[in-house]
């Protein structure tokens, strides 16, 4: 997917984390974002939300708004995790769920995150994406 | 053997700046350009150039394998690989003593656990530990106690003072065969009493395994002096390179051990159906040894010697004890360790609302590199009930003003985020 | 991951004076002023500018531990050193493979002795060798057998073709559960028909190890393709630096395999009464990586990816037969091995009235460095009823001229004195 | 024992080594020199002639002249080993048991032998030395 195709809501992030001062700045902002999320509570968190591979808690919960595009539900104890799945939320969200299966990850790098990613974190997100891709799968089966 | 301890100068009291000027990477700038302040010397320490260069000449100039060659190469590699031994057992007090060259202070604590514990330990025998230590001193003593059925007795510590229940410890060691213990804990920064674990320990007819990866950096060990039956020790957290480190074993314990890994080197013949053995050190190194590394930690020595030992020591426990008095005032900060007299240069701390990742990350932003996790000491963090702290920890080369720096940057974040 | 094998440039046939440039040691004079000429390769080979340049860059402006780190030089560390991992799987053939770093080839075949072999034979079980291995894949399996009650089988070679009597390997395997055999001989130089031990290996539903510490330098060896299940390497011989070397291992004999040293890395939780363990390769490497070992590693394969790997073959093997060929004309010489197509560039030779040591001493004088004695392989020497050879061994920056020196020293030397 | 004390034979033989061109030339003075031992023939080597920690076979017999004086007898199969230990030998020809226990091996230094010695060879030639002036000992007890 060439960035000239990124939903308009991901684009306004992207560009706005481009325009960012430096990584301090980006942070401060995936901070902000966190808030954003249809937060799923720890009261529902469960085995089969988690993430697995991702140095923090995080969970994820794929669902389907009323008219049948996609929605993501999340929450990290890091919070500049659940940016991240903030993020990814906004990217997704009312995507039909053959979109969400062919989304490409790079958005993190255009948004000038990937490279101030640690390689454990890095993996995490993509851990995390690569879930939320198959639990999306699992609600068109 | 042409080195002697004589080569030596008189150590000379710690100029940070002196010593700062040579390790090149402390000029770096990291990410979006910010100064690079390096604060995860626990993890592992930078390197002078001149333990650098000495590797690098090594292999510019010298670079032969070792032992058994009858050429020029071969003869100064093997003279500056032992001449490295011989250095090492003079920094720890160790020339009566047995010094293996192991990869790090891990498989120094695997190969005393194979060579040592393997063979002297059976069932129903008792290993002491306490539970501050590191993985590396912990997962090996596990896999014996299951393979042999070695009884493992935990020491606890206070979790308000951090120091080990000696009470407790006297009494686990009636009966123990080994105990095996951190010098100095590479969490808490709490160095243990050693000479009294030693003392108990040898009254208890039981032998003594130190971990002293993070004592090493900033204190002189005696291992004769002391008493140490073996010590383990890692090269990379004291200026040297990776790939090396040792375990020091005295002589009535080496003369128990049997070999650990096979081939070369370490046999004196080698039949079908039989081998004999080595009696000296290379028993214990098996293949081609770690040559350029070993020069290198040679090399790192070399330059610690410079230094009064003690005004190393004083130095990093400064700058724990300041960043952990400024850490304190912040609200919600919880520190985790006492930093008394004797104590390593490690501060772990954890804020009560801000994730210790994201901590990182913020602090990483700005150029400071600290460690974050359960720095291989599970057991000791499920006792606090936490599962990961933040670590700065100090070598002679921070500054007073790199901790000002680094408390400034986290009182804005914390302002800000918490 | 950034690198991809496409960064590899399409390789070119061997230029001898252009590699020969990048080797600093190689212009050295050793003892009263003579021109080194290094034929000792098999032993060690020297390390290209390249791969000094690595390791010295690293330590000057990477260096940080690896894993669970979130700091930027800890991640700068991290993907260096996974992406020589991978840089290696890529060379070897093995993408699709585990690779497992260790101190070097002998320490891999312990790797394989104590996390395989332990494990999955018992008491009765067979390991079939060859008479031609190099201790390091010998006395591990002795130490083993010797535990647990498993028979080790000789495979005899014979004394005039230096060929492995595969008749007596076919009846060898049946029934085995390993085979381990060297790939190149370090002594004879004769590379062993691979192809044909892995086809009868696996018909009889065993395992095989690799010993190609000797292959790795002059041949591109496709562990997937041929279908080795473990392969081990050792850096040093192949222009990287001492220290590492690694284990390959296929995804189904990894499968069975048990942790081996316990430490930091190779955990996934450490309780007081259990740990459980990584599943990828960290498993098998605990404690701190050899990280600038590694990185310097990764170097030396990008350096050699530049040459046409038949070139560099086609180079060693033809100096060895030049050799060979002015050695037979010296009365009294015998020469160990055969130096057909394949084979490695190593030539063993004695003279029988011109002892091995005096020999290389008279040469050492000269400046060309050989080795003399076992070469770690007494059973192999002892079935020719001697106790050492004479060895030269060539890598790719030897040159025809350095093989005339040599020989017309060896001339002149045996004129003197035998 | 400083250099003006070698007995005067071997002061020559180190005169004449210091005067040699370069390694080479050495080598081939103590190849020659090998065959002035009073030489111990293979018949007469035992476990109890034989020097330890020695890359080749090297035997050595402390004997005694008539007059009660030292001499060695000696042989290795490398043949600038047998070259040590005939330097040995004319070194110690005819000293007292006191004065060959209280003799130095640091000729082969003076020699210009050391640094060529390998660490290995050089170990070998200690032993020999030591195991010369043990059996020394042994004589005069
Ligand atoms: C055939 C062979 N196997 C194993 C080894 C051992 O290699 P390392 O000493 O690097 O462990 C060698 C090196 O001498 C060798 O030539
Ligand atoms: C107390 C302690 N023990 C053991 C180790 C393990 O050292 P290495 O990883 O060098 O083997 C460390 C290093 O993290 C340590 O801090």
């Amino acid at each position: 997917m060439a960035t000239t195709e990124w939903p308009e809501k991901l684009l306004e992030i992207i560009e706005d984390f481009s325009a960012a001062f430096d990584t301090s700045e980006r942070y401060e902002m995936l901070f902000e974002l966190a808030d954003d999320v249809d937060e799923l509570p720890i009261s529902e968190w469960t085995p089969s939300t988690k993430v697995h591979g991702c140095q923090s808690e995080a969970h994820v919960l794929a669902c389907l708004n009323e008219d049948g595009t996609f929605h993501l539900r999340g929450a990290a104890d890091s919070k500049l995790v659940q940016g991240l799945i903030s993020i990814t939320a906004i990217a997704l969200e009312g995507l039909s769920l053959a979109e969400v299966a062919i989304f490409s990850p790079t958005y993190v790098e255009e948004m000038g995150l990937k490279e101030a990613l640690s390689p454990s974190r890095a993996n995490g997100f993509l851990n995390m994406f690569k879930k939320v891709q198959q639990e999306a799968a699992l609600l068109g089966e | 053997m042409a080195w002697s301890s004589d080569d030596w100068p008189e150590p000379i009291a710690l100029s940070v700046e002196d010593a700062r000027n040579d390790f090149p990477i402390l000029k770096r700038k990291v990410g979006d350009g910010k100064q690079l302040i390096y604060l995860d010397n626990a993890a592992t320490t930078q390197k002078p150039q001149q333990v650098i260069d000495a590797m690098s000449e090594y292999y510019r100039n010298n670079n032969a394998n070792v032992h058994r060659a009858a050429h020029t190469l071969a003869s100064e590699a093997t003279t500056a690989y032992e001449e490295s031994r011989l250095k090492l057992k003079h920094w720890f007090g160790a020339t009566q003593s047995r010094l293996v060259f192991t990869s790090g202070t891990t498989e120094a604590i695997n190969l005393a656990a194979h060579a040592w514990a393997r063979t002297n330990l059976a069932e129903g025998d008792v290993i002491v530990l306490t539970e501050m230590e590191h993985h590396a001193d912990i997962v090996p003593w596990q896999m014996l106690a299951k393979e042999k059925g070695v009884e493992l007795r935990w020491t606890p510590f206070d979790l308000e003072t951090f120091e080990l229940d000696m009470d407790a410890f006297a009494i686990a060691v009636k009966g123990a065969k080994l105990v095996a213990c951190v010098h100095t804990s590479n969490v808490l920064g709490v160095r243990n009493p050693i000479e009294e674990i030693i003392h108990l320990t040898h009254e208890a007819g039981a032998k003594l395994i130190l971990d002293a990866a993070q004592a090493a950096p900033h204190d002189r060990l005696n291992f004769e002096g002391l008493g140490v039956d073996m010590l383990a020790i890692s090269a990379h957290k004291m200026g040297g390179p990776t790939g090396i480190g040792a375990l020091i074993i005295n002589e009535s314990t080496f003369q128990q051990m049997e070999p650990f890994m096979g081939g070369g080197d370490m046999i004196r013949e080698v039949h079908l159906d039989y081998s004999t053995y080595q009696e000296n050190e290379h028993m214990l190194e098996a293949g081609t040894p770690k040559i350029a590394e070993a020069i290198g930690w040679g090399a790192a020595i070399d330059w610690m010697a410079q230094w009064d030992i003690d005004s190393v020591h004083q130095h990093g426990l400064f700058l724990a004890q300041k960043t952990v008095a400024e850490l304190r005032k912040i609200p919600g900060m919880k520190i985790y360790g006492r930093h008394a007299e004797g104590d390593g240069a490690v501060v772990s701390f954890l804020h009560e609302s801000l994730h210790a990742n994201d901590l990182a990350s913020f602090l990483d932003a700005r150029g400071f590199a600290i460690r974050t996790g359960h720095h291989c000491a599970q057991p000791l963090l499920r006792k606090f009930n936490i599962a990961a702290t933040n670590r700065v920890s100090y070598w002679l080369y921070n500054t007073e003003h790199e901790v000002d720096e680094f408390i400034s940057a986290v009182n804005e974040i914390c302002n800000k985020y918490a």
